[in-house]
């Protein structure tokens, strides 16, 4: 294994996904973020070019400020100074009616077309593996403009097709599928950034747009981890690497407990 | 009407087997002590309707639960309680939906409407196997939504900051599903961390989520929530909770110790108090911060 | 992002002619300053959605206004506004709901979808002249329900008690269909009695009705909705208003003097404080009594 | 005329009918109530024989103590000390969810079927009169256990058929018709109070239950003023009259500021 997931290391192929993903938060965004990966991209964003960034967080909670980094999605401290609190009602009918334009959630599998499986691998009835389900993955995926898919990168993550989609990207990567199911046009997944590579889609198929090269990925690894024979966009990059003042602010100002190293939460202590 | 019984009344008078049961309490403030309560009466055949409740894995471990309608459960081999209910051929039906989805067929049921129209879910795998997810065609843009049938939740349960004696409830914090899912339940019983004189209530009754002719028990239950934190009250210490009922023999000895063996929930205090280490409670203490008031009057 | 600005400012940065237009305040509190600034600078074309507002009758009488969603309008010769407006040729078209079903135009708009099921109206006659109400069947019950088309204003205006200077907006006493209203709304218009530290806000984020993000403009006007009361702020005259804007010679000086006769909401209240009896707005203070404080913190 | 409307009668028609409204309100009732005389009877039941009932106000009101007598529906004093304040929505949801017992609505016109006009006489577009629109007497009357509607009589009041139906009653009398149209079961107009009389429903159709002779009606005169020849029920008697107690309790309690004497709002001052 070439990829750097040692704490010795200056950063991680975990930061390096952090990093890809606050890259991804615009100015004015309206962000949906869940626990892990997506908060530290979220406060980074918010520490760094995107200080007026909303933060969405499905329990019920708007907030505009910083907050300290939790060890679950609702705790005091979080909730602590928002903007407003209020439900999952609430907050999923602004996804619902169009307001939230960035939206991150993890994933068990994500397949060619961007559809997430959170559910089971096998038959629905007798899975040889079972993830926890939708929770608000579904919602999210479902109205976010944009929806970004964070993940650790195997094979077995990336299949061709999924047995189960509990989220819909592309569906069957036919124009239109996600309309013809009656989602919105203009939402769907705009990016997959796993520990080796960041993924966009071209014509509802996702294709490999930048490899994590600084933490030692290769092109050949990348393909390696994937399912099927996945094209590689035109424009192929190197992800852009963390800035130095990026680590700074992810060691020092977001995650100063190192609550979340290595992309994994630390052992059990006061939520 | 002075609705206020203990917790064993509140339980055994109003939650029935065969029930469907609402619990509040998505990850802040969950009414554990009542979830505590049922099991010791083995109160079975339950449906329950809940979001991210932590207490809800020892319902399924001791084999009450008929049915889960849900957006998220350990349901693989890490969770003893599944792991339990299934070796007793007690495994719960998992209906399942998106979280939002939860928070509609409860919405629904609030409105008295028998089904909702939503754009989440319709491009999953779901709906084919919950009979429960359907689509439907809008009478004016004739396009095609998703549609959730309404839950009306035979007893809801809540746990807040602050009630009257008659049950006019206060929560704050993160709501989570819990004004929907309680003014969808037939029955309601508050459990609160301290009964207020209705003045406090009547001076600020824009934070009062269910009124009290909907209410009908009201229990007085500090630390009600715990291992979950409360806004305003105390933090909390939910993964100490998933490891001290994760593995089996750590399950086995909490049903036995702090479930079974204690007649109530300031028992089951004293006792937790006493397996932790020392300060385990007190390290749930937090600074406060008050809001400033607001004007009514005429 | 600091969205302060004037009345002047916001309403023709904000307001077009030819929107769908949500008065916030069903009877309490609404943007009477707002109101009164649109019909001074003749935005017209408007399409109205409201219930209850009393200064709407302005854009009525003043020709602005080409369709009115309502469940409550007086439609008859006691009203000039509409006298005036019929005679202009400028009497809107009245698309007649219940209050419910306003509401659940908003709320259908707020949550993202474009119809909900509803049992209220379908036993009338209305959904004969109203072509946004409609039936539809039960996808699990079969059965035949009610349904109302989903309306998102382009923009909403709501006048709050507290408000931060990026727009998140507090409002507590009977909220009507202000929740609803502003939250389908495609840009929403804040005016506040008094702009606040956001500390203030977030020290009470339960009371926050919409976010900073979903706001265009927060404008400070204390009084801004006399001649309506305000929970906390001040009583109201609601029959004097009527009164004043209700027979002909009575409606025609109030637009001279009170609307066109003023550059905005301060001189307004300086020139009727000068035209009515003495101690008239001094009348209007309340008894104040305070809510106790929430905690919060961690 | 023979009612008795005068301030120097110990009681008036307008008492008679608050009274009569009243004794309908049940001591565990939830009471929905507007504007007018269903106001007085709300609070009269609260301060005699229904201290407990709820009273709800449909801008978002839920209150179980008195209150100043307003002016208008909402007014700081309607407000103060509520139990709880919300809004339309959440009010006439716990209509809709059947949670409401007992309503109260005004009329512009009431029907042999219990149909209520409150929008026009003659055709929709080019109608002979115009009352205000439903408000939320459409919502009150399709969601409620018990209907109560309040009004003063006159044959032009009572037609046999009202023009335009506002608020449902049983709509064409025949026996499931409000189901038929997608109403609940249990719901729907329960009584009619007039000066002049009370009516209830057999079968559907409106019947006079009680005279109003306390202030000088009679069977006659009732009929009189029915638009159609009306059934009388096999038990009809008197309705009940005001008690020296209840006049007291209206006078010195209910609306010690004689706000709306006779039925009739007394002239401008402050909500």
């Amino acid at each position: 294994m070439i990829i750097r997931n040692d704490e010795n290391d200056k950063y991680t192929a975990a930061d390096q996904m952090v990093v890809a993903g606050a890259h991804q938060i615009r100015p004015d965004d309206v962000v949906y973020v869940g626990l892990g990966l997506p908060f530290l991209s979220a406060l980074l964003a918010k520490y760094t070019h995107a200080p007026e960034c909303t933060i969405i967080i499905e329990n019920g909670i708007v907030r505009t400020t910083g907050f300290e980094l939790p060890r679950a999605t609702d705790t005091l401290g979080v909730q602590f100074m928002s903007d407003q609190l209020t439900g999952l009602f609430y907050v999923s009918s602004l996804g619902q009616a169009g307001h939230i334009t960035t939206g991150f959630i993890g994933a068990g599998q994500v397949d060619r077309y961007g559809n997430v499986n959170d559910t089971c691998v096998g038959d629905y009835y007798r899975p040889s593996h079972r993830w926890a389900g939708s929770g608000g993955a579904n919602d999210v995926m479902s109205f976010c403009r944009r929806t970004i898919t964070m993940l650790r990168q195997s094979q077995r993550r990336f299949p061709g097709k999924v047995d189960f989609i509990t989220c819909p990207g592309y569906i069957d990567g036919t124009l239109g599928s996600r309309e013809k199911a009656g989602l919105l046009p203009g939402t769907g997944p705009a990016m997959v950034i796993t520990d080796l590579a960041c993924y966009t889609f071209e014509n509802g198929e996702m294709v490999v747009k930048s490899v994590n090269s600084s933490v030692g990925a290769t092109l050949e690894k990348v393909k390696e981890e994937v399912g099927w024979d996945i094209k590689v966009a035109a424009d192929l990059t190197d992800t852009t690497p963390p800035t130095d003042e990026e680590i700074r602010v992810l060691r020092e100002r977001v995650d100063p407990r190192r609550i979340w190293v290595g992309g994994k939460r630390t052992p059990i202590g006061k939520d | 009407m002075n609705k206020v019984m203990t917790m064993h009344k509140a339980i055994s008078r109003f939650v029935t087997a065969g029930d469907t049961l609402f619990l509040s309490g998505m990850q802040h403030g969950e009414p554990a002590a009542a979830v505590h309560e049922i099991v010791r009466q083995k109160i079975d055949r339950l449906t329950l309707v809940s979001v991210l409740v932590a207490t809800a894995n020892l319902l399924i471990g001791e084999g009450l639960v008929d049915r889960v309608l849900t957006g998220y459960t350990n349901q693989d081999e890490r969770s003893y309680a599944v792991v339990k209910a299934r070796d007793a051929g007690r495994l719960p039906v998992f209906e399942e939906y998106s979280h939002f989805g939860i928070s509609l067929v409860l919405l629904a049921g609030q409105m008295g409407i028998p089904f909702i129209p939503t754009r989440s879910e319709i491009g999953s795998d779901m709906p084919k196997y919950n009979k429960n997810i359907t689509s439907v065609k809008c009478p004016f843009t004739g396009e095609y939504l998703g549609a959730v049938r309404a839950v009306n939740p035979d007893v809801g349960i809540i746990h807040v900051q602050r009630c009257d004696a008659e049950g006019n409830a206060q929560k704050w914090g993160t709501m989570g599903v819990d004004v929907e899912g309680i003014n969808a339940s037939k029955k309601v019983i508050v459990t609160t961390e301290k009964i207020v004189d209705a003045d406090v209530i009547r001076r600020d009754p824009n934070r009062t989520i269910i009124p009290s002719f909907r209410v009908s028990a009201v229990v007085e239950q500090p630390f009600g929530a715990h291992p979950m934190h409360l806004a305003g009250c105390y933090s909390g210490d939910m993964w100490g909770y998933y490891f001290d009922t994760g593995p089996k023999e750590n399950y086995e000895s909490y049903v036995k110790e702090l479930v079974y063996g204690v007649k109530d929930w300031d028992e089951h205090l004293k006792r937790k108090a006493e397996i932790k280490p020392p300060g385990y409670f007190e390290n749930f203490r937090i600074n406060a911060v008050e809001s400033d008031p607001i004007i009514t009057g005429y």
